[in-house]
Parts: C-alpha cells; sequence; structure tokens
C-alpha cells in the first residue's frame, strides 16, 4: 500500500535556523500517529510545511500520490489535509456552525459544495462532536476546551484523509482527554483518517493511543518507531529525563 | 422556496430607507439636493463596505477608484460630445468607461499592495492614490492639475434644460440605483460562498488558507466589485453632477477618512450598517453646518474617537444584537 | 373639444400669471443665500468674505433703508451656511437655498473650483449667481446664464503691474513666472505671459509649482539660475509667504518681485517683516484706493454703496477687530451689485435681475462693475498694485488710483536686513 | 551649471531630509512598538511649529529653546492621549486605530483653529546666513539640522544606556516575551508612546526653522504623508531607519527636481512627488523592512 503522506529530506529554515532538518517519514492512511517534542523542535514548523503555510528550502512533499511541496496551502486542504491549531483560531464573529461549513465549503475536492449542503454537513458534524447547545454561539464566545472541540469538527467537515493536531489536548483535563482521544480514534477508523497528534510532552493518553511515535528533536527527526519501542529509546529518555522541559526563556 | 426569498428580507429596510428618502427628496421642497448628498454617503459607504467590512482590510487610498471613475465619465462626455447623435448614450459610455478604468485599477492595486497586510496595506494605499494623483498632475496625463471642465460641452449633447435637469436630477437618481445595487451585491456576496470566504479571511486569514479558502481570488473579487461600484458612484456624484473636476479635489484623502467613518458608525461588514451609517453621519453634519458653522470637524472628532473606544462594532453591530431572537432578526444583516 | 382645451389653458396661464405678479407685489424681502467657507481649507478667506457681505449688508439696511422695490423698502436678508469649503455640501445648500431659503440671489463659494460646484444648481432653479471669489475666466466660458463675476478676471491679475513695471524701467527684460498650479493661478499666469510678451519681455522662466507646497527651494534654485531681473508668481497666502521668505534664504535680488494675493494681506508683513520691502502685489480693492462719490462722478458712472472708510468700519463689526482685506471687500461688492439689479430690475424675477445687471455699469467702494452680456465675466473692474514700503501698503498704480509711487528697483534681501526701506525721496 | 544646481539641490536636501528623518522618529518608534500607526502625526507636528512661533512672538523666546518645551508639552500630550485613548486600542484592528489617531488629529487641529485661528503664520529669526558657491544657507537650517542629529543620537543613547530604552528595545522585538520576562509592557507603551509624540512635537520645531513660514493649523497633513514614505523608507518600525530614510527622502525630493525640470513637458515638483510614493511601493513590495536593514 502506498503510504498516504510522505515526505523526503525536508528541511525550512528561517535566516540561519534550522526549524525543520533533513525530515523523512511516511503516514499510512487510516495510522495514528504522535508526534513528540520539545518546545522549539520544530514540529508546528513541520506541520505548517506539510500544509502549506511554508514551503520547505529542500525536500519533497507528496500527499497522496501528488507532489505538493509547492502547492499553495489553499489548495492542498481539498486534497484532504485538515489541521487544528496550538492557540486555536476560530473565526471568532461567526456563530460555531458557519465555522464548521466554511470547511466543509472550501476544504473538499470538488469545491462544489454550496452554502446550503455546507450548513447540514455542519450540523451533522456539531453533532457528532456534541456541540448542539453551542452551535449559535459566536465562536470567539467559547471555553477554550470548546475551541478546540469546534476546531476539530471544522477539520472532520472538510473530510480529510490526514488530520494534523496541533497540541489538541494540552490544557484540558485528564479525564477529557481520554475521552476525546478515544472519540477521535473511533472517527479516524470509522472514516480512514490518519491522525498525526503533536504533543510536547510525552502525555500518556496520546501516546498510548498512538500506534507510532516520531520524536523530533532540533528539528531533526531522531525516533520513528512503534509506540512501545520509542518510549524505551534511550534518546527519548535522555530528552525528556536528562534535561526537564525548559520553561520559556529570555 | 419562501425560505430563499425570506434571505433577501435584509434588503427590506435598505430598500426603503432609500425610497423614502427618494420620496421626500421628491415631495419636500429644498430636499432633494439634501437627500442627493444622503444617498451619496449611502453609496460610497455601500461600497467600500464590501471591501473594508467584509475582508477588515483599510484602504486608505480608497478614493482613487472615486477619481478615476469621475475621469471615466469626463472623458467620455469632453471626447464624444462633438459625434452627433449620440445622446443618452455618451452617458452610459460614461458609465462603463468609469466601471472599466476603476476596475482595471483595482487589479493593478490589487495585485500589488493585497499582499500587504495591516498598517502596510494602509500605507501602500494611500502611497497609491497619491502617487497616482501626481502622475496624472506631473506628466499631465487628461490634462494634468488643469482637470477636465465639460459644462460647456455638457450642454451642447443635450441643451441647457436637459442638461441641467441631468445634472441636478437624474445623476442623484443614477447614484440611488447604484447604491441599491450595492446593497444587492452585498447581500449576494454574504448569503454565499464568498461571504463564507471573507469573514474567514478577516477573521483570520492564515487559518482561512489552511481550510482550503484561496484568499487571494477572494480578496481580489471584494476588491474589484467596491471598487467597480465607487467608481460608477463618483462618475455620477461628481462627474455628471459638477461637470467638471480637478484632480486635487477628487483624490482628496478625506474621501477616504468619510468612508471609514460611515462604515464604522453603522457597522462593518454588515448590510444596513452603511445606509444607518451613512444617513447619521450625513445628517449630523448637515445640521450642524446650519446650526453651528464651522464646529462640525471639532464636535465630529471626539465622537469618533468614543465610537471606536466604546462601539467598535457600530449602531447596526449593536442593534443586531439586540433584536437577536426577535421577529426583526430576519431584516437586519 | 380642442377650443375647450385652449379656452382652459389661456385662463389657466391667466390665472397663474395673476399669481405670479400678486406674488412678485407681495416681496416683502429679498433674501441673499451664501454657501460660506467658514471652516475647511478655505476658513480664512471665507471667513473675510462673510464679514465683507455682513457689513454691506447691514449698510443696505441701515444706511439705504432696504431694497427698493415695487415703490417701497424691504429689508435684505443675508443667509450664510457652512459649506466646509467640499463641493457636496456646496451642492445641497444652493438647492436648500433656492428652494426652502427661497433666495432670490446666490453668493458663491469662494474659489474657481466651489464656484463651478454651485453654478449647475443654480442654473437650474434659475437663480442668479455672483462670483465674488471665482476669478478663472474657465467659469464664464461654459454658457451658465446666470452667473456674474464680481470681481476682476484672473487672466488681468498682473496686467496692472506689468505695464508699470515697462513704464518704470524699460530697459528690464528677462522675466520669470512661478506661479502656484491652481486654478485661479494658472490664469493668472497665462494673461500675464500673453501680456508680459506683447510688452517685449523675454520670459527666461517659466513654471508651475503645486498646492500645498511647503518647501520651494528647488524651483528657486533654478529660477536663480536663470539669472531674471523681475519675476511674477505666487498663487494663494501660504505659497506666497513661502516664496518670498525662502527667495530671502536662498538670497535671490531681483529689480522687482510681484506677487499674487499674499502681497496684499497684512499676515504677510507681519510674518515676513522687512523682508516685504518693496515687494509689489496686485489686489482686487486696498483700503484707501481712491474710489469715491467723487471719482465716479469724474468717470460719468453711479455710485453706490458704502465709501472704502464706512465699509472697513462696518466690517471691523464683524470680523472682532480684524481689518477686512480684499476678499472681504469683493465679498461685500457682491450684495450692493445684486440690489442694485434688483432696484434697476424693479422685481425679483430671475430673469429680469439678470438682463438688468447687464445694463449696470457702476461704482461702488470695490471699484467699477460691468459685466460681458453674454458670458457675465467682469470686465470694467480693475486692479490695483500696491507695495511694501516702510512697513505700509501703498497703492502704486494705476496713477489715477495712486496714494504713492513705486520704489524701483526693490532693495536686496541683505539691505533689507540691515534697515534699508523702500521708501521713495 | 546643471551641476551646480543639482549639487546646490542636493546640500539643501540634505539638510531637510535630516529634519524630515528627524520628524519620522516618532512614528517609526509608536509603530515599532504600539503597532499603531499614528494618522494625526503632522497635527502634532503642527503643536510643536505653533509651540515655536507663540514662545518666539509673544515672549521674544529663541526657537533653541523651544525645543524642550516643545518635548515636555509633547510627552504629556503623548501620555494624556494613551492612557485615555490608544490604551484601548493597542490589540484591537488597525481600522480603529488608524480612525482613532485621525480623530486625535483632527481634534488638535480643530482646538488650535479655534483658540489661534486659521492665519498662516511666520515668525523671523535671522542668524544670519552662509554663501557657498552652489547655494546659500541661513543659519537657522543648520541649526535645525544639527538639532535633529543631537537629538537622534540622544535617542539612540537613550535605547542603549538605559533601562527603560532597553525595555523598550525588547518590547520592539517582542511584545509578548518581554510581557514574560518582567517587563511591565503597559508602563513601555505609554512611554514609547509619549516619547514619539514628545519628538514629533519636537521636530515641529526644528521645521519651523527649516521652514519659518507657513504655521497654520492644517500644516501637518503633508509631513504626515511625507513621514509614510519615510517610516517605509526606513522599515516602519525602526526609528533610526527613519532618521536614514529621512536623508534619502530629501535627497530624492530635491536632487530629481532638477533632473525632471530637464523635461519640458513635465511638473518637476508633482514628479518629485510622484517618484517617493513610487519608491514606497517598491519597498513595500520588495523589501518591506525597509532599506537600510539585512534581512
Amino acid at each position: 500500500m502506498a503510504p498516504l503522506l510522505r515526505l523526503e529530506n525536508v528541511t525550512k529554515r528561517f535566516g540561519g535556523l534550522v526549524a525543520v532538518d533533513r525530515v523523512s517519514l511516511e503516514i499510512d492512511p487510516g495510522e495514528f500517529i504522535g508526534i513528540v517534542g520539545p518546545n522549539g523542535s520544530g514540529k508546528t514548523t513541520l506541520f505548517n510545511v506539510i500544509n502549506g503555510v511554508y514551503f520547505p528550502e529542500e525536500g519533497t512533499i507528496v500527499f497522496d500520490g501528488r507532489d505538493i511541496t509547492r502547492l499553495q496551502p489553499y489548495k492542498r486542504a481539498p486534497l484532504g489535509i485538515g489541521r487544528t491549531f496550538q492557540i486555536p483560531r476560530p473565526f471568532a464573529s461567526a456563530t460555531v456552525r458557519e465555522n464548521i461549513a466554511v470547511g466543509a465549503m472550501f476544504g473538499t475536492l470538488s469545491g462544489r459544495v454550496g452554502v446550503d449542503e455546507s450548513l447540514e454537513i455542519a450540523d451533522q458534524t456539531i453533532e457528532r462532536v456534541g456541540l448542539q447547545e453551542h452551535k449559535d454561539k459566536a465562536a470567539g464566545s467559547l471555553t477554550p476546551v470548546e475551541k478546540k472541540l469546534m476546531e476539530i469538527a471544522r477539520a472532520l467537515a472538510m473530510k480529510p484523509k490526514l488530520l494534523l493536531m496541533d497540541e489538541a489536548m494540552a490544557g484540558m483535563h485528564p479525564n477529557d482527554i481520554d475521552q476525546m482521544v478515544a472519540f477521535i480514534k473511533e472517527i479516524a477508523q470509522e472514516e480512514k483518517i490518519a491522525v498525526v497528534s503533536m504533543v510536547e510532552h510525552i502525555m500518556r493518553a496520546v501516546v498510548g493511543m498512538a500506534e507510532r511515535v516520531i520524536v523530533l528533536h532540533q528539528g531533526a527527526k531522531i525516533v520513528d518507531a512503534p509506540t512501545k519501542e520509542a518510549l524505551e529509546n534511550p534518546k527519548v529518555v535522555e530528552i525528556y529525563l536528562g534535561h526537564p522541559p525548559e520553561g520559556q526563556g529570555c | 422556496m419562501s425560505s430563499k426569498i425570506a434571505r433577501y428580507y435584509p434588503l427590506i429596510p435598505v430598500y426603503a430607507a432609500y425610497l423614502i428618502l427618494f420620496l421626500i427628496g421628491r415631495n419636500v421642497t429644498g430636499m432633494w439636493q439634501l437627500m442627493a448628498m444622503l444617498v451619496f454617503y449611502c453609496a460610497i459607504g455601500q461600497a467600500f463596505n464590501i471591501f473594508l467590512g467584509m475582508t477588515g482590510y483599510v484602504d486608505f487610498g480608497y478614493v482613487a477608484f472615486m477619481g478615476i471613475g469621475t475621469y471615466g465619465m469626463a472623458l467620455s462626455i469632453s471626447h464624444l460630445y462633438q459625434i452627433e447623435g449620440l445622446g443618452m448614450w455618451v452617458i452610459l459610455i460614461g458609465a462603463v468607461l468609469a466601471i472599466l478604468m476603476s476596475g482595471a485599477l483595482s487589479v493593478a492595486v490589487g495585485a500589488v499592495a493585497l499582499r500587504l497586510r495591516g498598517a502596510y496595506f494602509a500605507i501602500a494605499t494611500i502611497g497609491v492614490n497619491e502617487g497616482f494623483r501626481f502622475l496624472i498632475e506631473g506628466a499631465k496625463i487628461w490634462g494634468g492639475s488643469e482637470g477636465i471642465i465639460f459644462s460647456g460641452q455638457f450642454t451642447h449633447i443635450f441643451g441647457r434644460k436637459t442638461a441641467s435637469l441631468i445634472s441636478t436630477t437624474w445623476a442623484d437618481i443614477f447614484v440611488i440605483l447604484v447604491a441599491c445595487l450595492g446593497a444587492f451585491v452585498t447581500l449576494r456576496f454574504m448569503l454565499g460562498k464568498i461571504g463564507y470566504a471573507l469573514m474567514a479571511l478577516r477573521e483570520d486569514e492564515d487559518a482561512a488558507k489552511v481550510m482550503g479558502i484561496n484568499v487571494t481570488k477572494y480578496k481580489i473579487i471584494a476588491f474589484i466589485t467596491s471598487a467597480s461600484l465607487v467608481g460608477l458612484v463618483a462618475a455620477f456624484a461628481w462627474g455628471l453632477k459638477l461637470t467638471y473636476l480637478f484632480p486635487d479635489e477628487i483624490f482628496d484623502i478625506s474621501y477616504t477618512v468619510e468612508c471609514i467613518i460611515i462604515v464604522l458608525l453603522g457597522g462593518a461588514g454588515t448590510l444596513l450598517g452603511p445606509v444607518a451609517g451613512a444617513l447619521i453621519y450625513g445628517l449630523s453634519k448637515y445640521w450642524l453646518t446650519i446650526i453651528l458653522p464651522g464646529f462640525q470637524l471639532l464636535i465630529f472628532a471626539p465622537i469618533i474617537i468614543v465610537i471606536v473606544v466604546a462601539f467598535p462594532e457600530g449602531v447596526v453591530g449593536v442593534l443586531k444584537r439586540r433584536v437577536r431572537g426577535t421577529v426583526l432578526e430576519k431584516f437586519i444583516v | 373639444m380642442k377650443e375647450y382645451c385652449l379656452k382652459s389653458a389661456i385662463i389657466f396661464m391667466a390665472v397663474f400669471g395673476l399669481l405670479l405678479t400678486t406674488n412678485a407685489l407681495a416681496v416683502d424681502k429679498v433674501v441673499l443665500g451664501h454657501p460660506a467657507c467658514l471652516s475647511g481649507k478655505f476658513a480664512k478667506a471665507g471667513s473675510q468674505a462673510s464679514w465683507g457681505i455682513k457689513a454691506c449688508v447691514k449698510w443696505i439696511n441701515e444706511v439705504n433703508g432696504g431694497v427698493k422695490i415695487g415703490g417701497k423698502k424691504v429689508p435684505l436678508v443675508y443667509k450664510p451656511y457652512d459649506c466646509e469649503s467640499k463641493k457636496e455640501m456646496v451642492t445641497s445648500l444652493i438647492g436648500r437655498l433656492a428652494t426652502i431659503e427661497k433666495v432670490h440671489g446666490i453668493i458663491a463659494a469662494y474659489s474657481s473650483g466651489l464656484t463651478l460646484t454651485g453654478a449647475p444648481v443654480a442654473e437650474k432653479y434659475g437663480i442668479p449667481y455672483l462670483s465674488q471669489g471665482g476669478a478663472s475666466n474657465r467659469i464664464f466660458q461654459q454658457g451658465f446664464q446666470y452667473a456674474v463675476q464680481v470681481l476682476s478676471p484672473a487672466t488681468l491679475y498682473q496686467a496692472g503691474a506689468v505695464d508699470m513695471l515697462r513704464k518704470a524701467d524699460p530697459s528690464a527684460k528677462r522675466m520669470a513666472l512661478a506661479f502656484e498650479d491652481s486654478e485661479f493661478a494658472r490664469m493668472v499666469l497665462r494673461g500675464a505671459e500673453k501680456h508680459a510678451k506683447e510688452l517685449g519681455f523675454k520670459i527666461v522662466f517659466n513654471r508651475t509649482y503645486p498646492k500645498h507646497v511647503n518647501d520651494l527651494t528647488p524651483l528657486l534654485s533654478d529660477l536663480k539660475a536663470a539669472k531674471p531681473e523681475i519675476i511674477l508668481g505666487g498663487g494663494h497666502f501660504p505659497d506666497g509667504q513661502l516664496f518670498a521668505r525662502q527667495m530671502s534664504d536662498l538670497d535671490i535680488n531681483v529689480k522687482a518681485l510681484s506677487m499674487i494675493v499674499a502681497v496684499t494681506l497684512p499676515a504677510f508683513r507681519e510674518a515676513l517683516g522687512a523682508k516685504t520691502e518693496g515687494i509689489v502685489g496686485p489686489a482686487q480693492w486696498e483700503f484707501g484706493v481712491k474710489y469715491s462719490p467723487a471719482a465716479a462722478k469724474k468717470v460719468g458712472v453711479p455710485w453706490f454703496g458704502p465709501t472704502n472708510e464706512e465699509f472697513v468700519k462696518l466690517a471691523k463689526e464683524f470680523s472682532g477687530g480684524k481689518t477686512p482685506d480684499y476678499h472681504a471687500a469683493e465679498a461685500g461688492a457682491a450684495p450692493l451689485v445684486f440690489v442694485k439689479a434688483v432696484e434697476l430690475a424693479n422685481s425679483v424675477e430671475p430673469d429680469k435681475i439678470r438682463a438688468a445687471f447687464n445694463k449696470m455699469d457702476l461704482m461702488t467702494f470695490f471699484g467699477e462693475f460691468k459685466i460681458n452680456p453674454d458670458t457675465g465675466l467682469q470686465t470694467r473692474h480693475s486692479m490695483v498694485v500696491v507695495q511694501w514700503q516702510g512697513g505700509k501698503k501703498v497703492i502704486v498704480w494705476p496713477e489715477e488710483a495712486a496714494t504713492g509711487k513705486l520704489y524701483y528697483p526693490m532693495p536686496t534681501f541683505a539691505e533689507k536686513a540691515k534697515g534699508k526701506v523702500a521708501v521713495p525721496r | 551649471m546643471i551641476g551646480i544646481q543639482l549639487a546646490g539641490n542636493l546640500t539643501q536636501g540634505l539638510i531637510l531630509g535630516g529634519v524630515y528623518g528627524m520628524a519620522t522618529m516618532g512614528l517609526s518608534l509608536i509603530f515599532g512598538v504600539l503597532g499603531v500607526v499614528n494618522v494625526g502625526h503632522g497635527a502634532f507636528i503642527m503643536i510643536g511649529a505653533f509651540t515655536t512661533l507663540l514662545l518666539f512672538t509673544q515672549l521674544g523666546l529663541s526657537p533653541i529653546i523651544a525645543i524642550p518645551v516643545a518635548l515636555v508639552i509633547g510627552m504629556a500630550l503623548g501620555f494624556f492621549f494613551y492612557y485615555t485613548v490608544i490604551i484601548r486600542l493597542t490589540e484591537a484592528p488597525e481600522l480603529a486605530s488608524l480612525l482613532a489617531t485621525f480623530a486625535i488629529g483632527t481634534l488638535l487641529e480643530e482646538s488650535v483653529k479655534f483658540t489661534i485661528g486659521t492665519e498662516f503664520r511666520g515668525y523671523n529669526w535671522d542668524v544670519g546666513k552662509i554663501s557657498l558657491h552652489i547655494t546659500t544657507l541661513p543659519m537657522s537650517k543648520i541649526y535645525a539640522f544639527v538639532g535633529s542629529i543631537l537629538i537622534a543620537l540622544l535617542l539612540y543613547l537613550w535605547f542603549s544606556k538605559t533601562r527603560a530604552g532597553t525595555a523598550v528595545r525588547a518590547v520592539m522585538q517582542d511584545r509578548k516575551g518581554a510581557g514574560v520576562c518582567g517587563v511591565n509592557v503597559n508602563w513601555i507603551y505609554a512611554l514609547s508612546f509619549a516619547i514619539g509624540i514628545g519628538l514629533t512635537v519636537t521636530s515641529g520645531v526644528l521645521l519651523t526653522m527649516f521652514i519659518p513660514v507657513g504655521i497654520n493649523p492644517y500644516m501637518g497633513g503633508a509631513y504626515t504623508l511625507k513621514a509614510f514614505v519615510i517610516a517605509v523608507l526606513g522599515g516602519l518600525a525602526s526609528p533610526y531607519g527613519a532618521f536614514f530614510g529621512g536623508l534619502i527622502f530629501g535627497l530624492i525630493e530635491n536632487g530629481t527636481y532638477t533632473l525632471f525640470a530637464l523635461v519640458p513637458s513635465l511638473e518637476p515638483f508633482a514628479m518629485t512627488r510622484f517618484l517617493s510614493f513610487l519608491i514606497l511601493l517598491l519597498i513595500l513590495l520588495i523589501k518591506p523592512t525597509g532599506l537600510l536593514r539585512a534581512k
């Protein structure tokens, strides 16, 4: 089976800083992958390179058999790449329903989803993620957790093949996290979505659910292995135990 | 089917306002020119709202499109007046020219400036407006700073009576029609995918891109639409009505500021907002000139500051929140 | 049937006509409207204009006893609105004046541009439209029927100065022209260029500069290099002030400098002090100008209105003590000639008033008034030329109006800095 | 002959450019720190010009003395408008701050109009002239130029040597980061706004030393537009960039005049202005960080 997403030696620099350093990886359809790395390890940049916010200086990105290295982000989304953000970015003044409808309207390949149809899809998705009671609220007025949920719904409305989740569970209560992860996994299996979930710390719940873990350190991929193996890798232990997570530097 | 029609209900208050203005103007002596001024403000507000209100981009050089639209009408009349039998067609040609010229300028500006955001975009558009004006004056294009005075040629085409009727009545009626068109386009945009796309890019341009929205395309659509509409408004309100132009007057940046005040006062991104804003602004300005001549700006400046600080969503924005859940909700968008 | 129609039409016309005439008979006041520029970019000239108008309206009502029409005197009512120096306001205010206030005449807003703005609206309602601050000749080439010019057209602004300098120094040949790029100043430039060439001057420099300029150094450096003997220039007040100041900064010395507008204003002296010595400038009017009932008699035309002294005194009542300049005078002349036209027409009907204007040939404190009957362009009013001499403005041209002699050539800026004044011995 | 004129105009342009540059530093500082474009910039220049005029004509004080007075007035105005208006707008969309600063400018203009009047005023401060072969320079222009350089240097010292200056630089680089590191961001905003306005009002003094006429309530508009071009030349968010941007702008504005004047069908003044706005657009497109930054 051909991989859904393939990165080959992808490098992204900002001035002198190498944010993503020759990363190669493959993701298969329907896979659930955790990307782990401390703050500043290049995770978000990697996401941004995958969905086109930045173009890499080197390397190629192939999605679903198509080279998308130089494709504009708005053209990538309809191919089936959905995404949530580390700090939620809802369209604040619009309602939850409208937010999600935007995903359905522009995020699908045919590009022919009309307004009415999108709103219907939005309603279905809302029900699915359980946001019914907030449906007509302005997205900006939601709680952070609800916003994250709404972002997931918005991405799901795009009918993605690949869902990139940036710190989707940060700040949640541990019980909620378990519930959320289970829920995502269920949908992913149902719809055959590959999920890449990115976390800063080795979160038991997320990592536990993942089939495979990729560890980034200073922009480079240092480990790519099935979950259990990865967690026992000495390099990972060194990063996380040898140097405790740093605070924000001044 | 009925729900499809119900979507157009928000046009009712807008068109009602225009109708009332028209009727007052026709039937109450001495009100026509005042109504014409109010409709002019409504029309430019409506046009500007399509860009500023819906995209959130602040075009400080917006008046450039009004200027070039005026040139469209002026060039048509001053060049074609000798062709016998053209009659009313000269006005139509002028209007088409105004749309084409302002549209073309907006494509050029859009291709360049729409890559920039925020303050950089605002400054770039000021640059376009001023630069364009100085190019016309410096390279003596279209008569340079001498402008075009075409009252005589206009009278030559239509005769004294008709010419004066067109200048003082029909020009204003055309502006009302463009304002109606502007409202209709705004609502179509709001109801369609364009509206969702513009909303998304206004709120968060990067997130919108990631959601699959071709932000450049939608920005340009809004920009061209807005520019052509305002070019047409100016072709009638400045070209046909005044029958002369001087570049430094039609590229006067204070009109951009008036557009911004109108849109913000009424509520950016709403359909009824520009109309409400224009009426409040135009009427208060008019009465202040009569009651307290000379003090308008001194009174307006602090009011603007208060509005910006305390009611950034404008009159209609506040109203929209108030009527949520009532029957009126359908009418106010 | 046809006959019946005709009959009823005739009856209708007759009744309507009667109504109209009774209306005309029942005139109990004459109203003069004005979209004044009390704020915005022309606020300064606009305020002056409103003082001048108020002064003359007061004179008409209090000294003249009102406007004589139909055998009795009715008051003249002045209705000003502030147009903010903006064109939208001008059109809508004229609309209001014409229909709600039912004015019988309109005094145009200041500047050639705004005068043009209002003309089609005044034309539509068929109301006599008096241009008091619109000097451009182009206004009167557009076929407006009701427009009447009170002041001298722009093309004649520098004519007097050119004549004067020719006479003062037949040997001076090299002339530089540097005018503001505004409708008015361009017209002045064109008239001056033509006239100067006819009198044998050689134009060695001919350039315009934009409105609202705040540094003329590059233009003046080029001008200096052209080595002119005489400079004609200017536009409005701020650029004129800047022009003279930067000539001094760059040490450009010529035999004569004649600038429009700025030179005649007291603020010019206040801002530049001794640097103004010997600079000349044309004025539509100047306090001390010798237009008087006696002068009118000499020329053989009737006199109307206050004398110069009376005008200044009245205007100061409205200006809060500020001295009226020629913006006040040219505007003040507008109600005077209008009232005279109404009296002559013995009616407030627009066409009759307009016809009366054509027959008028009179003198006011502002000077003579006679228009071209077809276009409304002013043909008789003449400019005076003033010169700063020892801190005072002296009228030096035309000779019959002069209050002093021309000082020529102008002292250099270095001499002026040392205290030399341009007072002729 | 053309060579001499060109050299003369370039000299004048360089000196004027220094004053222009100083007049733009406040705008850049405020944008750099608060992200607010001060559309009312010119009105504050006007306040400085009137300060000079009134001190000179009413009290007979030299414009040199007006410099510290203007700085104090400017900073007071800056603090006042920061705490009454700007404090609520730093996180708002551009539209809000653009309109609010515009309204502040209008408020100042109209207040001056009603207290002092709309007359165009000027003053005569004659301190001699230097005649060079290529041009003539009044000493007042030279003082203005030297004053501009000194003030720019003082600002540089303040930025690099004082605690507050360092904090301002930190906020310019990273607002959120600086907040975490214990900098009172709100105070830095207030201080920067006040200093920015203070510099702008002071530049009004220097501008009248260069051009001591045309002082009136609405004189600022032209300077606002020029300041935008200059600020963009220097990178918009960099006060020193703005200073050098001013020098370049002065050279362009005066230097190209002589060249455009060689083409008879052109109006050279309008063309120099066209050129300056063309350069503004090109820089925004190609190098929005300004001419002087490496990035």
